[in-house]
């Protein structure tokens, strides 16, 4: 079977459903299709808790979140598409609104902001702290509007399809009848979120295996500054779960098991009393960037002065003299997690926290537009780097990229299907044909092997925790390319005691395994060979930043034996790169 | 959407379902009370029909209000019917969803009010039949 | 989508059962406890006080009417989905047809009592 | 091992069985784990054949609603410890049909959701550019829909209303919420092409306030509630048209 539609989306969650209703509303007329491996309201998205930024008060400059944003990315992010992001991102937030984005409100009505981390002026929007919730479910609600949206829910995709040296669908899985398809259009968008399972202990959900970027690795397309990873400094041990960054906009404060405010010992300012009206001071302490602080953490564990717990060591987030009032008005969603999965009241008593694997920096190589180097084939969210995160993410610069490059990159793919002829429609079948008997092979035949996928999944996990972590050395990451080499090919013994058709979720987690396979491939092999501390990526051996060898993209390409790691320059318009200062400015 | 049907099981809900569980069972309850308040009024309209028939037959009747049996039902009436009272008034919040300013007002306090105007119709309407 | 009538069954049910919760218990407490127990000075329900009361007054008589027919709708519309709830859908039309039409009929009724006194 | 409990899952096979069977698991138990926990420790360790949803193991994603010892559950926020040592019996939500294991079939609420329009609608002369900006709505205003705003469409409210079960034209707890959601939104104008679905029988009449839909909601969006305004506002209208059919509009 093959359906032919003019855009496919690969994901329905924040990109995806932004990439979807810019299509429609640009052209009526074409036929767009959101595959989804789950309801597109279940996408992650929904998780996202603390805002989404975007200039918007008068106190507040373009100018001023875009030196925030390449700085915080330690000047690894292309500034052509940090201009591009910061200047769309009020028009795209406005127009969340316009579709009915519940919005925290100031009395007089206007929207509110709060500050985050690493940003010099408060200028984050939210919806209480389920920020992504509502935008993913207003997302998703605006997008029942147009009927030439066809949704694919819960189907798989497992392929990208090349035909004539362009992308012209993917096939996928429909996951009830378990049958294999064509989807085919004439452009593809990969819109299929982060890979944070790779790694034990992280805030992403069950889904975000890194399906896409595999998918799009697989078909040639290099993987750009995958050993970027974000860890978050707050999670709740054992969990994972996130605690926003918001507690700390909102004054919230890191203590160590003394009750000291350990950060002031690690360049990030002085500080203030928490009863000072001036706390919390922006781009300093609490308000630092993530990598920093979490930075931070592995050196007050290396000095014991963290808590030890059943789930690790952790350090304590106050946010007690915030006050029950202004906690459940502001963050309600902190004091009902922590109450369910920590069994703490935050009212009455710090949280328990430590960092957690969060969020993926690099992703499918694209240009401004979110084409990638296959014509046809486009990239935005989390998937993709575009790349407006540099070496490390900003808080809540996330969700405004979503809707911003989302937006782009689905009208970019629009003209795009314009122009080209209707897809092949035989040779499609016949490699819809192949990836069939693929899966059989791989997945369906008796006495394959012994190998299970919960044990092979672990080792994956163990492994990029101990060498892709907060710091990591030559001699760790070399042991992982080994490893994650030796998982691949003991991932060809796997055996599936599910044998059947109908929502076989055992069959998925064995491709998402294999996706996040190659996934860790790409992050391990870039890592090794970025011999440079920058952002997220600390190298214990190599601890200075290296501007004149590494102020330059990680490529990486997949072979038949080890990934090739190539370079592109980063693209530096105005703002030459300088030192990170937080703490200390004005 | 090209989803095909396919075999699906469509687990039986039996007509028992409101035993299965205790918000079912009282849920029950609280509809049954509707046979308790109908039955009472129709009682009523009995009253005011002997009344019609003159001093003999209404006092016949007023003297058999006295009889165990219809004590006896006037009590069974009275659990059902308070029962209704009290589901009724502890609903009432749910319809009358008020704010004042950005707080929503205690679904206790609206549900208080209606608790408070049954005292005071109850108070007035005693008075109004028993004495004066 | 035809436009529904329930409006009007819902909103006689909803007055229906304020009446009866506000109104329902004190009378039976008076009509039940009070006066077979002899728990109130004199007899209260004597013919002649409750006779004049009520034909003296079309006030009265009216917030009697209203007290006795009203609980009827609420019992009628409540009961219909009672009896649609324990699986009496496939007959749903008949038991809004005799529900509804009793409690008409109790008006009715009461009606013409209410015009004889 | 040390401590250890009992999970009672039901099993249903489409390609196998006729009708589903009940499998006996044991798990350990552990004080902080969530019957998503173990469920997905049986996957892991003993039986790769189960099949469930889940993902974001918060309380946000709704993917993972399953009867638990008969009451609908986000099986991800409820502990083990709250029924240790007794076994627990896991069923997928009622209400729906079984695809496969503890996966229902929702396809019926999207199709209502869609029909129930949940999305702004604006008078056509009455939409802004986006260069002046955002509509302003005070936090009164908001407060006035964000509980509806709130619903995960986890579905436990459906599998906690008889009515649905018991006829599944009922449009139910959840879509006529997230109806009101918008009715309710100082921004919208819509009420009147949402009202012809809310106001027919399937919308809001056929609903006898069970009032269980609120009780099971993870979310506190009390659709019971939603519903019971839906009909006071529908009576309303109802009445104008009526008493008042020359006042009526178009
Ligand atoms: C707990 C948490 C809190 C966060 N808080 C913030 C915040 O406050 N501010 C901020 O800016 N950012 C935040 N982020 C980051 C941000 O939420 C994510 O980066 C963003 O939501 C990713 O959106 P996406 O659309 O790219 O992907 P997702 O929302 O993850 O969607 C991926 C989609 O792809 C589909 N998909 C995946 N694989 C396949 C496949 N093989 N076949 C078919 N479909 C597939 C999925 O079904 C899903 O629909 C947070 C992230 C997390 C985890
Ligand atoms: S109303 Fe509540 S129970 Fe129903 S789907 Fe929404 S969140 Fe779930
Ligand atoms: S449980 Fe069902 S009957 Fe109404 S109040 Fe809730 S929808
Ligand atoms: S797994 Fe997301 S709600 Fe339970």
């Amino acid at each position: 079977m093959i359906t032919n539609h003019d855009i496919v989306m690969i994901g329905g969650g924040g990109a995806g459903l932004r990439a979807a209703i810019a299509i429609a509303e640009t052209n009526p007329n074409l036929s767009i299709a959101v595959v989804s491996k789950v309801y597109p309201m279940r996408s992650h998205t929904v998780a996202a808790e603390g805002g989404a930024a975007a200039v918007i008060k008068d106190n507040d400059s373009l100018e001023n979140h875009i030196h925030d944003t390449i700085a915080g990315g330690d000047w690894m992010c292309d500034q052509d598409a940090v201009e591009y992001f910061v200047n769309e991102a009020p028009r795209e937030m406005i127009q969340m609104e316009h579709w009915g984005c519940p919005w925290s409100r100031e009395p007089d009505g206007t929207v509110a902001v709060r500050p985050f981390g690493g940003m010099n002026i408060e200028r984050t929007w939210f919806a209480a702290d389920k920020t992504g919730f509502h935008m993913l479910h207003t997302l998703f609600q605006t997008s029942l509007k147009h009927n030439n949206i066809t949704r694919y829910d819960e189907w798989f995709a497992t392929k990208i399809l090349v035909e004539n040296g362009r992308c012209q669908g993917v096939t996928a899985i429909e996951l009830r009848s378990g049958k294999i398809e064509v989807i085919a259009g004439k452009a593809t968008i990969m819109c299929t979120g982060g890979a944070g399972r790779i790694f034990p202990f992280t805030t992403n959900g069950a889904i975000k295996t890194g399906d896409g970027m595999a998918m799009a690795y697989r078909a040639g397309v290099p993987l750009k500054d995958m050993e970027f990873i974000q860890y978050h400094p707050t999670g709740l041990p054992g969990t994972g779960i996130l605690i926003t960054e918001a507690a700390r906009g909102e004054g919230g404060i890191m203590l160590n098991k003394d009750g000291y405010r350990y950060l002031q010992d690690y360049d990030l300012g002085k500080p203030l009393d928490i009863d000072d009206p001036s706390h919390p001071v922006k781009k300093s302490m609490e308000l630092g960037p993530r990598d920093r602080l979490s930075q931070a953490f592995v050196a007050e564990r290396e000095k014991e002065r963290t808590i030890p717990s059943s789930y690790g060591h952790v350090v304590h987030l106050d946010i007690r003299h915030l006050g029950e009032k202004k906690i459940d008005k502001k963050l309600p969603f902190v004091r009902e997690l922590s109450k369910n999965y920590a069994g703490i009241d935050p009212v009455y008593e710090p949280i328990p926290v430590r960092p957690v694997v969060h969020y993926m920096m690099g992703g499918i190589d694209t240009d401004i537009n979110g084409a990638t180097s296959l014509p046809g084939l486009y990239a935005a969210g989390e998937c993709a780097c575009v790349s407006i995160n540099g070496a490390n993410r900003l808080g809540s610069n996330s969700l405004t990229e979503l809707l911003v490059f989302g937006a782009r990159t689905g009208k970019a793919a629009a003209r795009f299907a314009l122009e080209v002829p209707h897809p092949d429609k035989n040779s499609l079948e016949l490699q819809t044909a192949d990836e069939q008997k693929r899966i059989t092979r791989n997945f369906f035949r008796k006495g394959r092997g012994t190998e299970r996928i919960f044990s092979l999944r672990k080792e994956m996990n163990e492994t990029m925790e101990t060498s892709a972590g907060i710091y990591r050395s030559g001699k760790s990451l070399k042991e992982t390319c080994d490893k994650i080499k030796e998982l691949k090919d003991r991932f060809v013994n796997i055996d599936l005691e599910d044998k059947s058709l109908n929502f076989n979720t055992e069959l998925t987690s064995a491709l998402e395994l294999e996706f996040m396979l190659d996934v860790a491939e790409a992050i391990a092999y870039s890592a090794l060979k970025r011999t440079e501390s920058r952002g997220s990526h600390q190298r214990s051996d190599f601890p200075e930043r290296d501007d004149e060898n590494f102020l330059k993209h990680s490529m990486a390409y997949q072979t038949n034996t080890k990934p090739h790691i190539d370079y592109k320059d980063v693209i530096i318009t105005k703002w030459p790169p300088g030192e990170r200062v937080y703490g200390k400015e004005k | 959407m090209g989803k095909k049907e396919m075999s699906t099981y469509h687990r039986p809900f039996p007509n028992t379902w409101w035993l299965k569980r205790k918000p079912y069972v009282l849920f029950m309850i609280r509809e049954l009370t509707s046979v308790f308040v109908a039955g009472y009024c129709i009682f009523l309209l009995v009253f005011v029909y002997k009344l019609t028939q003159g001093a003999d037959v209404y006092g016949n009747f007023i003297d058999a209000l006295k009889s165990p049996s219809s004590v006896a039902l006037h009590f069974i009436a009275l659990a059902f019917v308070l029962y209704h009272t009290i589901t009724w008034f502890n609903l009432t919040p749910k319809i009358l969803v008020l704010y004042k300013g950005e707080e929503r007002i205690p679904q206790g306090l609206v549900a208080g009010m209606f608790y408070a105007g049954w005292v005071v119709v109850s108070v007035i309407v005693a008075l109004f039949v028993l004495g004066m | 989508m035809a436009k529904s009538n329930e409006p009007i069954w819902w909103s006689l049910f909803s007055a229906g059962g304020m009446v009866a919760a506000m109104i329902l218990p004190v009378l039976i407490i008076i009509t039940g406890i009070l006066v077979p127990f002899g728990l109130v000075d004199d007899d209260p329900l004597n013919f002649e006080r409750i006779y004049t009361a009520l034909s003296q007054s079309y006030l009265i008589k009216l917030i009697l009417f209203i007290v006795i027919t009203l609980p009827l709708f609420h019992w009628a519309h409540r009961f219909r989905f009672t009896l649609v709830d324990v699986g009496l859908k496939s007959v749903s039309t008949l038991i809004s047809i005799l529900c509804y039409g009793g409690a008409i009929a109790g008006t009715i009724i009461a009606a013409i009592i209410f015009l004889r006194i | 091992m040390a401590e250890t409990m009992k999970l009672e899952i039901f099993r249903y096979h489409p390609e196998k069985d006729n009708e589903p069977t009940f499998q006996t698991y044991e798990v350990p138990f552990l004080e902080d784990w969530v019957i998503l926990d173990a469920i997905n420790y049986i996957k892991d360790e003993i039986d790769g054949t189960l099949s469930y949803r889940w993902s974001c193991q918060m309380g946000v994603c709704g993917s993972c609603g399953m009867m638990i010892n008969g009451v609908p559950k986000l099986s991800c926020a409820v502990f083990l410890k709250d029924y240790y040592p007794d076994k627990i019996r896991v069923e997928p939500l009622t209400g729906f049909p079984v695809e496969r294991d503890l996966i229902f079939q929702m396809d019926d609420f999207m199709t209502k959701l869609t029909e129930i329009q949940p999305y702004i609608i604006r008078n056509k002369d009455e939409e802004k550019p986006l260069d002046e900006g955002e509509y302003l709505q005070t936090p009164a205003e908001l407060a006035r829909f964000k509980p509806y705003s709130m619903c995960i469409n986890c579905m436990l409210c459906y599998a906690a209303c008889p009515v649905y079960a018991l006829d599944s034209t009922f449009i139910g707890p959840a879509a006529i919420a997230l109806g009101q959601r918008y009715n309710m939104d100082s921004r919208d104008h819509g009420r009147d092409a949402r009202q012809e679905l809310i106001a027919s029988h399937e919308g809001i009449w056929e609903c006898t306030f069970v009032g269980e839909c609120s009780a099971v909601c993870p979310k506190d969006v009390d659709p019971a509630a939603a519903i019971q305004r839906a009909k006071v506002s529908s009576t309303i209208d109802w009445f104008k048209d009526v008493l008042i059919p020359w006042g009526k509009k178009k």
